[in-house]
């Protein structure tokens, strides 16, 4: 492996391509094939594949590993990495590792909040907040320093990402915390998933006057919907998720053996939209425990085939 | 003020059990403010002790004392007398006091019958809310008086993260989401760019990362 | 021989409710102990002299309050209830059975009911036995 | 003619709260934690009952003496309903129950320190000119009149002035601009601030107050013009220098409330301060003998009197007395002596300590000693020669006006000016550190609980008030000055003297019945 | 000079804490107390530092109730939290007549020996029913002693209970024909009777038999009620007795100086037989005080009773009337139909029934008794809160049965002693030196009725209302 060589997800942005990413969570368990079947099934269908680390506080086989595995197939992960967890030590080391092992693509995340997760006695323990976390891998990468500015023997190589969600409250300061992220050092960000495309519109237009889209590739969140309850779940039981009424309707409107048809059916009509809104340079599929679905919709979207790595 | 809540019966039950003169010992200050270790407190739990010993065929003897502070020598003298005239001490201060009076005196089983829950304020009546964690490097200058170490569930430095919804934050929608109030407050003050600012990561040090913390006062040393 | 227990009961109550202890001698030919505690007011009664009549051997304790929203002192009978609520948890706790405490609104002249509510009560230690903290 | 023209002062009114956080009223304001700090009952209340600081967005506690009670449902301003949390509860103030006695009653105090705050009549529905007494005063009442006159002489143009020295002896005539002054109240008895604070009233009102037994500190020396030197049995602090401050100076024969007893300080209340002005040692007990070691008749008395006129020769001599049976021969017996004016100390007056017995039992009310005395003076043909001075359970102000028509000139106000500094009248004047507010104490800690300006602006605040309530009713009888009311019991009901068709047409007193 | 009577009073604490008047209600759920400015921690009168002192040890919540009333707690409060209310307990104690604050203040002087002073002027009404409706004189120069509270062992509180003769006859040869009657006096006019009611155990006895002796003043006892424990104060000792049993006591009881025989129509007769039979002893007839009690007096005066004790109910009043008169008027009565009969000065009247304060003392003697006896008072004083239990059987709630007699001796005499400088309190305001002098002295005081028909008849007129309300 070569140590300058970009990872595909950032050649497909910088070529100005709509990127499509995907996630996937790994096992509650210690068995590779259940990551490598996943794997399989977005193969060809995305650009790289997210690999959750934790997600929702709940114990799973962990990022780094999954990413290798993902690495060994041939598909790009982006490692998802929360401070809830890690202290700043474990947190670089583990960057350092990951790089190591070929991962070029990190998601800089503050996490799920432990009390959300199967274990909400745990400690947790934010030593530093996402916007440090992006910040830190910046400097790792850029001026080949650690945070206590010893000279690393070789930076590390990572695509730097972060999430943002256009839906949360207080609105008006989204844009000056995704403008944050950006100073901070993100390459990259993908978004909460997008059910209220007028909110969403809104929130890139602050950020296109703000100019940040011309420094950040944006990936808008896609969650392709199984049913009306899982709307109505992710509408009051997620945080931070904003499900219009509308579409709750419309998943509630149709037989319930048509619901997932329809749920795919808005997943393409928002990515239509989506293509439409300047400064939206790809998607974020987030298939929950629906893996198979994502070749499917990016089919039908007109986004494939991908572009290959050169 | 520290704010503490009055262990549970049968915990209490549990440590004092090996007892069988016992004083209990409430704090005038703190967690007398809070109603879990004044006069009243010691008297009610005193006397629900009792009750649940003579329930159980058990004698136990038990005698109350308030003192101002726990937590101050002058104080804990008071207790002296009273102390050794028993075999244990219940002590309803928060955790500082029961080791304070733990170190005075050496040869007495010092029990805590107050979880000492954290450093809060009298929101309004009957609850208190949590607004300080001691960390030991303030900067609500920067945060217009509202202190995300404390009250953000994640302790954010750079903003809100993306579960706030409607000023309310995502682990319970009880809480207020700090965040939300110091974009409030920060706006009302005109200070938002406060908040365009990087805030480096956090030195711990001073919490309680640095172990046991110390604070001297050279001038105050002779 | 063994001599039957009379079962001894503690009334607390505010004159403002109840005043009228004549009213109690409907309960004449029941056999068992009264002890009353008047107050100006309800919410005198504070956690630990409910707690004591209880040491003292009682083997229920009744408060009598106002009805709600007409207390003298405004929110007096509210504190009262609040109150005898926390201690009832508390004596559940301790294994005293909550039920032996109990709270009433109260209007004087009201004859039946206070004989209905001791009745009530009475019945409730012939349940639950003699207070076993005496 | 300079006399003339100080006759109608009228010092300006200084809103003075009272000194304490939570004041009492006839009714109470809760508000329960339902509140959401909205502000609207601030907005609403034009008594000033919810306040709110500019900055503060939590709701304070009501202000309770403020408010106007039920009788507020018909305005459209009631906060109770315009609530929108329904978080206000307005009741009747429960504690009045363990407020005030049968002649103070808790209305009374009530409205007295609303008066001392304000300087105007209280706009709550409170009885402050009637006690819960049975007698006197309580009963008596001013005739109704045809029709309730509001025009008239404004209060401006309306005299109240009292000639002093009415014996044309050469002596000043000297005035007060009011028809009452400060009774004596004796430095170590009572808070320094306090008395000094009297003073400044004094001087502010155009009126007198007076030392009591306790000596002449200097601090009213500022105020000498208005501070009337008392001469009692005890002697204390009588110098030749304190007789020639004065412009007057009392002879005290007998005090009301305890007749027949000196004075009696407790221990604790002799301070070094105090024990210098009394030439006495610190912490002893101080009892004035009774009566004057050297007065066995009226001819020892015009010695006395004799000896301080001589002393000052501008001074006015007044002679302080009980109200025995024989109070009209007394009185007789003091003017022939040379006073010029006759005080007389009716037996439920107040004071700082006295027995129970003899506060009840001993001597005449003063209703009764003023139409004896009058009477007695005028059918002597000495009326005119003498300023009848009355005091001892003069509460209020038409207690005032109701003891010059039975025949006073003028009245003393010991008990009232305290109840203005916020006496609750609890009785513990002389026990443990003294009193418990402040006012009849010495106490290093709460002697100071009261500034002499905040004294000063309460007492004068009080009797502005009370100004407004004698206006009205001179002006009802179309008098223009508070002389011509002097001795027109004519104008005075008496409810158990008049037929129950009658009786009904007035205002009852009011009758409870108290615990005491 | 010859040694002054005097009462050494000395603080005797009560066993039970009294009932007091006003606490405070607070709603302690608005604020735990720790406030910097805790009006808890100032008060004056320490009365909440106390109160938990007490509260690890009190099963009932009496020892709140120990406030002063000053109000500085409910108006100083940072957060409001107090309101003040009166002690329900204080509220039912005793009745219209035994007044609470009667009560309190008999307490008060029977712990500290003290008389009560207070602050502030009168508190009551303007005039009452009974005493209150008439008030004592006073004199702004004439005084007893000219020393204020000083040389007050010079003022002479004492009456005779013998008889007198108003003149001696003589014989022919210059000797006197009747022997010198003895003179018999004490030296307050205040005796204390046995209750009627109330746990009469033997300590409680002893307790008052031995104040009357230290006294000197008498005790008049039920003789059912004599024992052997009693006899050596069998000089303070008035067996009240009646034709059926009088000889057997006395000769059960040796030292007797003073006995009482019931009235009936016999009596005079008696009387004469026992003056004849047992000279010196000092015969006293006990009357109720009804109708009839004014011919009595003359009938009883004139066969040659010491002192006529008359009985009025407890509170005062007449006895078998539908309409009864108050004591006061009846003591006039009594007293005016011997005046009149010119027999006044040969027997001592001693009025029994209603006696709750020192004022009544002084009032009745200027009514015109010699002096007073009283029963209820010595129960209060023994902390008593006449709540008549003991009637139904019940138990005290003050344990007065169990009472350490020199404890009860000394609260009863605190009592005595505090009533009598009452007594020269107002003796001394009106100028009279002996309780002697005061007897049937009216003209030296003031009545409702005359105070108001002198002043206010010329004012307003004719009375429309009778009576005092």
């Amino acid at each position: 492996m070569k140590p300058e060589s970009p990872s595909n997800l950032q050649r497909v942005l910088s070529d100005g391509k709509f990127a499509v990413t995907a996630e996937c969570g790994p096992p509650r368990g210690a068995d590779p094939e259940i990551i490598r079947r996943k794997g399989e099934l977005l193969r060809g269908h995305v650009d790289a594949v997210n690999v959750t680390d934790n997600q929702t506080a709940i114990v799973r086989m962990s990022s780094i590993a999954a990413c290798v595995h993902l690495s060994a197939m041939g598909l790009e992960p982006v490692m998802q990495m929360v401070t809830r967890d890690r202290n700043r030590i474990a947190l670089q080391s583990d960057i350092l590792g990951a790089s190591s092992l070929g991962i070029r693509n990190i998601l800089c995340l503050s996490g799920d909040h432990q009390t959300f997760g199967s274990q909400p006695d745990a400690m947790n323990v934010f030593d530093i907040d996402s916007v440090n976390l992006v910040h830190m891998v910046k400097v790792m990468k850029a001026d080949g320093k650690d945070m206590s500015g010893f000279d690393l023997i070789s930076p590390p190589r990572m695509f730097i990402g972060a999430a943002a969600n256009p839906f949360a409250d207080p609105f008006e300061y989204r844009v000056i915390r995704l403008a944050k992220k950006i100073d901070a050092g993100a390459d990259f960000i993908q978004t909460q998933c997008v059910y209220n495309l007028e909110r969403f519109r809104e929130w890139m237009r602050l950020a296109r006057e703000e100019g940040l889209t011309e420094k950040v590739h944006i990936l808008a969140g896609i969650t392709p919907l199984k049913s009306e309850g899982m709307a109505k779940y992710m509408a009051k039981k997620v945080a931070g998720m904003d499900v219009p009424e509308s579409v709750i309707k419309r998943m509630g409107g149709v037989p319930k053996g048509k619901a997932a048809e329809e749920g795919i059916g808005i997943c393409l009509e928002t990515i239509a939209a989506l293509r439409e809104i300047k400064g939206v340079h790809g998607i974020h599929m987030m298939a929950i425990e629906w893996e198979e679905t994502v070749g499917r919709i990016v089919e039908a979207a007109g986004l494939s085939p991908r572009p290959q790595a050169a | 003020m520290i704010v503490g809540k009055q262990k549970s019966i049968a915990e209490i039950r549990e440590i004092v059990s090996p007892y069988k003169k016992l004083l209990v010992l409430g704090c005038g200050t703190c967690v007398k403010t809070c109603f879990a270790g004044g006069e009243d407190e010691v008297a009610t739990l005193s006397s629900a002790l009792r009750l649940l010993f003579k329930k159980d065929g058990r004698s136990i003897y038990i005698e109350e004392l308030t003192v101002e502070r726990q937590c101050e020598d002058e104080f804990i003298r008071e207790a002296a007398v009273a102390i050794s005239k028993n075999t244990a001490v219940l002590s309803l201060a928060c955790g500082a006091g029961v080791q304070a009076i733990a170190r005075r005196f050496a040869n007495v089983p010092v029990l805590p019958g107050v979880n000492t829950t954290f450093i809060g304020v009298l929101e309004k009546q009957g609850l208190f809310t949590e607004e300080c964690l001691g960390c030991g490097d303030c900067q609500l200058a920067v945060f217009g008086g509202v202190c995300p170490v404390s009250r953000c569930a994640k302790k954010l430095q750079n903003g809100p993260c993306g579960g706030s919804r409607i000023g309310k934050c995502e682990i319970n929608p009880e809480t207020d989401c700090a965040w939300q109030q110091i974009i409030t407050r920060l706006t009302a003050l005109g200070q938002l760019d406060n908040l365009r600012k990087y805030n480096p990561p956090k030195d711990w040090r001073t919490s309680h990362a640095g172990g046991p913390r110390k604070l001297v006062r050279e001038d105050h040393v002779i | 021989m063994i001599k039957k227990i009379q079962p001894q009961i503690t009334l607390f109550y505010c004159i403002n409710a109840f005043n009228d202890r004549a009213s109690l001698s409907v309960l004449s030919g029941v056999a068992f102990e009264l002890k009353t505690v008047k107050m100006a007011c309800s919410s005198m009664v504070k956690d630990v002299f409910l707690l004591r009549a209880f040491e003292a051997g009682a083997d229920a304790v009744a408060v009598f309050v106002c009805p709600e929203g007409q207390c003298r002192y405004v929110e007096g009978n509210i504190r009262a209830k609040k109150r005898v609520n926390f201690i009832k948890k508390l004596l559940d706790e301790i294994g005293l059975e909550g039920r032996r405490l109990s709270l009433h609104n109260a209007e004087s002249g009201d004859t039946e009911n206070i004989g209905k509510i001791f009745r009530q009560i009475l019945s409730d230690i012939n349940d639950m036995g003699p207070n076993p903290a005496k | 003619m300079k006399n003339r023209k100080k006759k109608n002062v009228f010092p300006e009114t200084r809103v003075t709260p009272s000194r304490f956080r939570n004041t009492i009223g006839k009714y109470t304001v809760r508000r329960n934690s339902r509140c959401i700090s909205c502000g609207l009952c601030a907005k609403l209340c034009p008594y000033g009952v919810h306040q709110r600081y500019e900055n503060f967005n939590k709701s304070l506690r009501p202000v309770e003496h403020k408010c106007i009670g039920f009788a507020c449902r018909e305005n459209d301003f009631f906060c109770i309903d315009r609530c929108p949390e329904q978080a206000l509860t307005l009741s009747l103030n429960p504690i009045l129950d363990t407020l005030g006695d049968y002649r103070w009653t808790d209305e009374m105090l009530i409205a007295h320190w609303e008066m001392a705050e304000t300087g105007n009549l209280p706009a709550v529905d409170l009885e402050y000119s009637l006690g819960n007494s049975g007698g006197g005063f309580d009963k008596i009442r001013f005739k109704l009149t045809e029709t309730e006159s509001c025009s008239g002489p404004a209060d401006e143009d309306i005299d109240m002035s009292v000639l002093l020295n009415k014996r044309s002896d050469g002596r000043p005539e000297k005035t007060i601009s009011m028809p009452c002054y400060g009774g004596g109240m004796s430095f170590g008895s009572t808070a320094l601030n306090v008395i000094v604070g009297r003073a400044r009233a004094a001087k502010r009102l155009n009126t007198l107050t007076c030392t009591g037994e306790g000596g002449y500190p200097e601090e009213f020396v500022p105020y000498a013009d208005h501070v009337i030197t008392q001469v009692a049995t005890g002697l204390f602090g009588v110098r030749e220098k304190t007789i020639q401050y004065a412009p007057v100076v009392e002879f005290k024969y007998a005090q009301g409330a305890k007749p027949g007893l000196g004075g009696h300080l407790l221990g604790d209340k002799v301070t070094p301060r105090v024990a210098a002005m009394r030439e006495t040692v610190v912490g002893n007990a101080l009892f004035s003998p009774f009566p004057f070691h050297s007065v066995y008749s009226v001819e020892d008395h015009k010695k006395h009197v004799d000896w301080v006129k001589e002393i000052n020769p501008r001074v006015l001599v007044s002679v302080k007395v009980s109200t025995p049976s024989d109070v009209d021969m007394v009185a007789v017996g003091s003017y022939y002596a040379g006073a010029h004016i006759v005080h007389i100390d009716g037996s439920y007056g107040g004071t700082g300590a006295a027995p129970d017995i003899a506060k009840k039992n001993i001597a005449m009310p003063i209703e009764y000693a003023i139409p004896k005395v009058h009477k007695f003076l005028t059918e002597e043909g000495v009326r005119d020669k003498v300023c009848l001075i009355a005091s001892g359970g003069i509460r209020n102000g038409m207690d005032v006006v109701k003891a010059i028509a039975l025949g006073a000139d003028g009245v003393v106000i010991g008990t009232a000016d305290l109840v203005a500094l916020e006496c609750v009248r609890c009785g513990n004047c002389e026990s443990g550190r003294g009193c418990a507010r402040g006012i009849a104490t010495t106490d290093s800690e709460l002697g100071e609980m009261i500034t002499e300006e905040w004294a000063e602006n309460r007492i004068v605040n009080m009797y502005l008030a009370w100004r407004k309530e004698w206006c009205m009713i001179l002006r009802r009888f179309g008098m223009k000055s508070i002389r011509e009311l002097v001795g027109r019991s004519d104008l005075l009901v008496h409810l158990d003297y008049l037929e129950e068709s009658e009786r009904i047409k007035y205002q009852p007193a009011p009758n409870i019945k108290l615990v005491i | 000079m010859p040694k002054k009577y005097q009462v050494p009073v000395k603080a005797a604490p009560p066993r039970f804490k009294p009932i007091g008047k006003y606490t405070t209600i607070e709603f302690r759920e608005d604020c735990a107390g720790s406030c910097r400015k805790c009006v808890k921690k100032a008060c004056i009168y320490n009365i909440f530092k106390d109160n938990y002192k007490h509260v690890a040890h009190m099963a009932e919540p009496e020892y709140l109730y120990a406030c002063q009333s000053c109000f500085r707690c409910v108006q100083e409060c940072t957060r409001g939290i107090f309101s003040r209310v009166i002690n329900p307990e204080y509220r039912s104690l005793g009745d219209d007549y035994w007044q609470a604050d009667v009560i309190h203040r008999t307490w008060y002087q029977a712990h500290t020996g003290k008389i009560p002073v207070s602050g502030a002027g009168y508190r009551g009404p303007f005039v009452g029913e009974g005493f209150d409706s008439m008030w004592t004189d006073m004199s702004e120069i004439v005084r007893p002693t000219r020393d204020g509270i000083h040389g007050r062992e010079y003022i002479n509180t004492g009456i005779e209970l013998s008889r007198r003769n108003s003149r001696l006859s003589f014989s022919e040869d210059g000797s006197p024909v009747d022997g010198m009657p003895p003179v018999f006096e004490i030296p307050v006019p205040v005796m204390l009777r046995q209750p009627k009611f109330g746990v009469l155990s033997e300590n409680v006895l002893q307790a008052a038999v031995r104040a009357a002796y230290f006294l000197g003043t008498m005790f008049f006892i039920n003789p059912e009620y004599y024992s052997a424990n009693l006899a050596r104060f069998a000089d303070c000792l008035v067996p009240c007795l009646s034709k059926h049993n009088y000889i057997d006591f006395l000769e059960r009881a040796p030292g007797i100086r003073m006995m009482e025989l019931s009235y009936d129509n016999e009596s005079g007769k008696i009387i004469s037989g026992l003056r004849a039979l047992k000279t010196g002893l000092i015969i006293s007839a006990g009357v109720p005080l009804n109708s009839e009690a004014a011919s009595r007096a003359v009938e009883l005066a004139e066969c040659g009773a010491d002192t006529i004790h008359f009985y009025a109910d407890s509170r005062g009043r007449e006895l078998d009337s539908e309409n009864p008169r108050f004591i006061k008027e009846m003591i006039r009565e009594v007293h005016l139909r011997l005046v009149g009969k010119l027999i006044r000065n040969r027997v001592n009247l001693v009025f029994s029934g209603g006696i709750a304060m020192a004022e009544h003392v002084a009032k009745a003697i200027i009514c015109g008794a010699d002096g007073v006896t009283i029963d209820i008072p010595l129960l209060i004083a023994l902390e008593c809160r006449l709540c008549y239990r003991c009637r139904d059987d019940k138990a005290c709630p003050v344990k007065i049965g169990d009472i350490n007699p020199d404890w009860g001796k000394q609260r009863i005499i605190n009592l005595v002693g505090a009533w009598r400088n009452q007594l020269i309190e107002v003796m001394g305001a009106m100028g009279i030196r002996e309780a002697r002098r005061l007897r049937g002295e009216v003209g030296r005081s003031m009545w409702f009725e005359d105070l108001e028909k002198e002043n206010f008849g010329p004012i307003f007129g004719e009375k429309k209302v009778s009576g005092l309300v």
